[in-house]
């Protein structure tokens, strides 16, 4: 991780909820992945103490965009002091061929950048959406996802032919949730399985609201089976069989 | 050269009077190395650690406040036998001396600690974090029972609230060095749930009262006070030095602006502080708050000890607090 | 109809839990007669009285903050009795209930003041400000002057840093209401001085700190508790009403946002507080703060008992303060 | 006094230092006078926690032109919370002849728009400048107006003549130093005057930063000799027969 900066370059409104920003950023950048995200505090002070986590939803001309709420406002032109990358590249098997995604009261961008790259290389993504994530706009994601609906008890068409054929599932729920939701996916999907739960292939999304970023506050800590982990650093994608729920 | 903690069998001399303070920081130097010069600074503290290990707190943990966030975490860590296997070697390698923050659970724990402490390489000294409710009496058993079982300097870490009485109490006890003081907690309401949720708060604003409280306790203090509470700027640290601390600790801004850290040990780092510990206030030339000196130093911002305090008849800023102790 | 203060032999009864705090509305309705409808208003508290004159603070008295202010006045009167003299007529005249602020100067001044109120018309009840190195002895003989002297409701205004203990003191020597708290202070350099000045320090942040030391108490009194400490919106307000409060003291945003105080007192006109004092922690049902309850609570913002602390296992963001008391 | 709101029409710059407002007010603002000033709060919530005290310098087709410092940045189209008028009318004797005013070491923005009035009705207008005063723009005054410099221990020419020959005199200084240098210029003045200075002779400007400017707070006392003063509502400009100099 370094500190540097970056100019937003373009703001674009793409729901009531949601605007891209374009960000020209250092070159020590060109390399982030899908599951990494930044930490940005705009250079003029701006509104919140703490700085923001932006997660990107890929890169267009060189330029990394990035999907924030609109309550915030931007302007092209501001500079933007970043922490990044903050976070792991979310760890695909090898030779992925079907890939369950699953947003339930949580808006999917995590999923955007993440969908494009699976769809590039060939992998059929499936993606499931319930509650306030219904409400985002589709047309930001591939058009090759299978978007399916979850009702409020995270339960969807076929759930069990989906969770079966999946070679790796990936949950996002909102913060406040994470212990009970995905306790119960991850509950759900050992019933379906005689053996264990593999390694490596149900993964929760964490993103608590972050203090440093960097590892060192432990505000962000997940309690795990053999260590703790912290989603900042170990996140965003957690192994569900890693985590001790209480 | 600064000594930072009482001369006698063991001291703690930094190049450097610049340091995070507890739970800012991490558990050693790995957290931050890329993103400042760590050489820069006068020493790390470590994150809290306790005899047994403890999870982390639930529910919302950050939660922002008008300029400020409060903190909830519970202070998790695997407990100090496995904070040693796990960070001992690179304590050892630290460039900077590394200051162990013990959480002050129990007299019993904290005597568990400093033993365990006491025998592992690269631990420079100890930081006691004296629980928000803690008496004077509390002080004087825990740190009894550290210094029973550790030759490690030992700074004891006072929350704000009860920053006076309890470092009386402290350096009775035998304490090497005053930190002044823990964050306060307070309570607020996380947007994203309606929950109400307690927790350490942080900011600039803090300043205001760590800064008071600095400046009362260095006028009684014997041995060193390091001062902390929302600094977020050079000047805001020489402010606590001019208030008789010979030390600060920086907390939230290293988390908003991790460089700030660095710059604040660079500025810092020219200072001679030759001032007898505590002596400070006498140097002070009292009849200079007057309206005409304060005219002719007017935008002078030095920290010689020639910025003058308020004047004598209005009330000192840091009144010589008779009547605090709450005995 | 709020009972304000404990049921006896004389108790204040106001019709809005919304009232100014001491020192930032005046003497009497004057200065925001023609600002906001001041018969909006639970009551008003006057700035502080001493028994003898105090002159102005020298120096800086009003310093800017991070988002606050540092007040540093000295408590500037003409003493009880020609503050009477002035004011008395137009308490006579006020709309609402007028509660003197009686500054904790000493016994035997308190003890003055008091006959002198009790003797004027007009004034509905007193308050006590206590002085931040108040011990709960000087608290025992401080109420217990006044208590000797008026027949008027007595509410006492706790420094901060010692709510609880203060509040425990003021409670057993007869008080009839909790003001949770007064402000705390700090120290600030003047920019245009250059000088550290030292004073009551006020913003929005104080909030965390006063809704904690409020809840703190409520779960221990017996007498009605009124919050206090950097309120700036009605949900400000609401969130000490549900931590225990009967009722509210806004204080520095009326000086930024005048408007906001009669804003706050519409807002919480509504509220039938039926509450038991102090009941109000009992009444949360515990297991709520559970996550998926919090969900389905998620967002909203009531003043209903629903709204849920922070889940059992988690530390109360306001710990039933066992060995808080300094004794 | 009233809470109002209040366009920012036009701001212009008028030196390295100080820039102008143009301020459309509200209606109950047209009889504002020289001497009494405005207690702003930008909607948009600005820098600063408390209101900043705006003096005007005029008039101008209808709208209040205030003058303040460029450190704080303003922009044509802003909307302000206003709690004004703030403090009494400049206190003119009548029949007034000869104005003396002193400012040393504080910038003669209150002077303004008192002397346009002055000069507008045929008084003879001196205004002596020391220490800062002197980076004031000059052009911003009134041409008819007679400028002298004062060293830093406010002497300045013919002293002992200009101070009798005024009917009035009105002198500011920096805020720390209200007490010594009004004290100074009281005692200077009674050893002109064999007998007494008389009441509404020489006058003390008073702009203590304010935090209510209602007369609530009286964090802006002055000690009086009979009772005591506030900045705020009795003020700026103070008699200085009635305060008390400790
Ligand atoms: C009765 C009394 C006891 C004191 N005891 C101590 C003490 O034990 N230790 C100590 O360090 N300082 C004590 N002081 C001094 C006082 O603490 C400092 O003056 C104050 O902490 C900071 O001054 P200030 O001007 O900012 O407070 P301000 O609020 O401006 O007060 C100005 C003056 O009024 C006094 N005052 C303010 N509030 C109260 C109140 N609620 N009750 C009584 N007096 C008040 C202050 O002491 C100060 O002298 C005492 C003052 C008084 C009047
Ligand atoms: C030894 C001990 C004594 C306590 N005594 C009281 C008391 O007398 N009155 C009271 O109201 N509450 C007491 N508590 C509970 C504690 O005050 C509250 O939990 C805390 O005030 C707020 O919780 P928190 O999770 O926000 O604090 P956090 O900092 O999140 O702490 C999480 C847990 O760690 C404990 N803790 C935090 N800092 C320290 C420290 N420096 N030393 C020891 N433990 C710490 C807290 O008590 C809490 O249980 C005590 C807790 C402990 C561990
Ligand atoms: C994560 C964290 C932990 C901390 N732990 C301590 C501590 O144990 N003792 C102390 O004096 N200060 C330490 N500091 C400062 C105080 O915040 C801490 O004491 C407090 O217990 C942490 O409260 P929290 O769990 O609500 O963050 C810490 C700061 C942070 C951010
Ligand atoms: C001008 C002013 C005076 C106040 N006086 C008191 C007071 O005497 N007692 C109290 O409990 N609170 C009162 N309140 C709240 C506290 O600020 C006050 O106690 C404190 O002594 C005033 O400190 P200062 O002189 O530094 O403004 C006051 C607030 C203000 C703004
Ligand atoms: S946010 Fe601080 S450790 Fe993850
Ligand atoms: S500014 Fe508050 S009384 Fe004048």
């Amino acid at each position: 991780m370094r500190e540097t900066q970056a100019i937003i370059e373009r703001v674009r409104r793409v729901s009531d909820a949601l605007q891209q920003l374009h960000l020209s950023v250092d070159a020590s950048l060109a390399q982030t992945q899908a599951g990494q995200s930044l930490f940005a505090a705009p250079l003029d002070g701006g509104e919140s103490y703490l700085r923001e986590q932006w997660i990107p939803v890929g890169v267009r001309a060189g330029q990394i965009v990035v999907e924030v709420p609109v309550e915030r406002s931007y302007a092209p032109g501001q500079v933007v002091s970043l922490l990044a990358p903050v976070g792991r590249v979310f760890p695909l098997r090898a030779n992925l061929q079907h890939m369950l995604l699953i947003a339930n009261d949580a808006l999917p961008t995590p999923f955007v950048w993440l969908a494009a790259d699976l769809c590039a290389r060939g992998a059929a993504v499936t993606l499931v959406l319930g509650g306030q994530a219904l409400g985002y706009p589709l047309e930001l994601l591939p058009a090759e996802v299978e978007i399916l609906r979850a009702d409020t008890d995270w339960r969807w068409p076929d759930q069990v032919e989906t969770l079966t054929w999946a070679d790796q599932v990936i949950a996002l729920a909102p913060s406040y949730a994470y212990a009970d939701v995905y306790a119960g996916l991850y509950d759900t999907i050992s019933q379906l399985r005689v053996q264990n739960v593999p390694e490596g292939y149900v993964f929760g999304l964490f993103y608590y609201r972050l203090a440093c970023g960097t590892g060192a506050c432990l505000a962000c800590q997940i309690p795990g089976q053999k260590t703790d982990l912290l989603a900042c650093t170990d996140g965003p994608a957690i192994d569900l069989k890693k985590v001790a729920f209480r | 050269m600064i000594e930072l903690t009482r001369p006698g069998k063991t001291s703690l001399i930094v190049n450097n009077p610049v340091m995070p303070a507890a739970g800012t920081f991490g558990f050693d130097y790995s957290p931050y190395r890329d993103l400042i010069d760590v050489g820069k600074l006068g020493a790390i503290v470590t994150n809290p650690v306790t005899w047994r290990p403890r999870q982390v707190a639930r529910g919302p943990r950050v939660v922002p406040l008008p300029s400020g966030v409060l903190i909830h975490t519970g202070l998790p860590n695997p407990g100090a036998n496995r904070v040693i296997k796990q960070y001992a070697g690179r304590w050892a390698r630290s460039e900077v001396p590394v200051i162990v923050h013990v959480v002050a659970t129990s007299p019993a724990d904290v005597a568990r600690c400093a033993s365990a402490f006491e025998r592992c390489q690269g631990v420079a000294a100890l930081e006691i974090g004296l629980h928000d409710q803690a008496t004077p009496d509390d002080v004087a058993q825990i740190v009894a029972a550290a210094e029973a079982n550790t030759l490690l300097p030992l700074l004891v870490r006072v929350p704000l609230y009860q920053a006076v009485a309890l470092a009386r109490a402290a350096e009775a006890a035998g304490a090497g060095a005053l930190v002044i003081a823990a964050p306060p907690r307070g309570t607020t309401r996380d947007p994203e749930t309606g929950q109400l949720v307690g927790g350490r708060i942080y900011g600039p604003w803090l300043k205001a009262q760590a800064l008071r409280a600095t400046g009362q306790v260095a006028q009684i203090a014997g041995i060193p006070v390091i001062g902390s509470g929302g600094i977020h700027s050079p000047d805001d640290a020489r402010d606590f030095i001019e208030a008789g601390a010979v030390a600060v600790q920086v907390d939230s801004v290293i988390w908003t602006q991790p460089r700030m850290l660095e710059v604040i040990a660079r500025n810092l780092g020219g200072l001679e502080l030759t001032r007898a510990v505590g002596a400070l206030g006498d140097e002070w030339e009292p009849g200079l708050g007057h309206t005409m000196q304060i005219k002719r130093e007017r935008g002078r911002r030095s920290t010689s000890t020639k910025d003058e305090p308020p004047p004598d008849d209005s009330p000192p800023d840091w009144p010589a607090p008779k009547n605090e102790d709450p005995a």
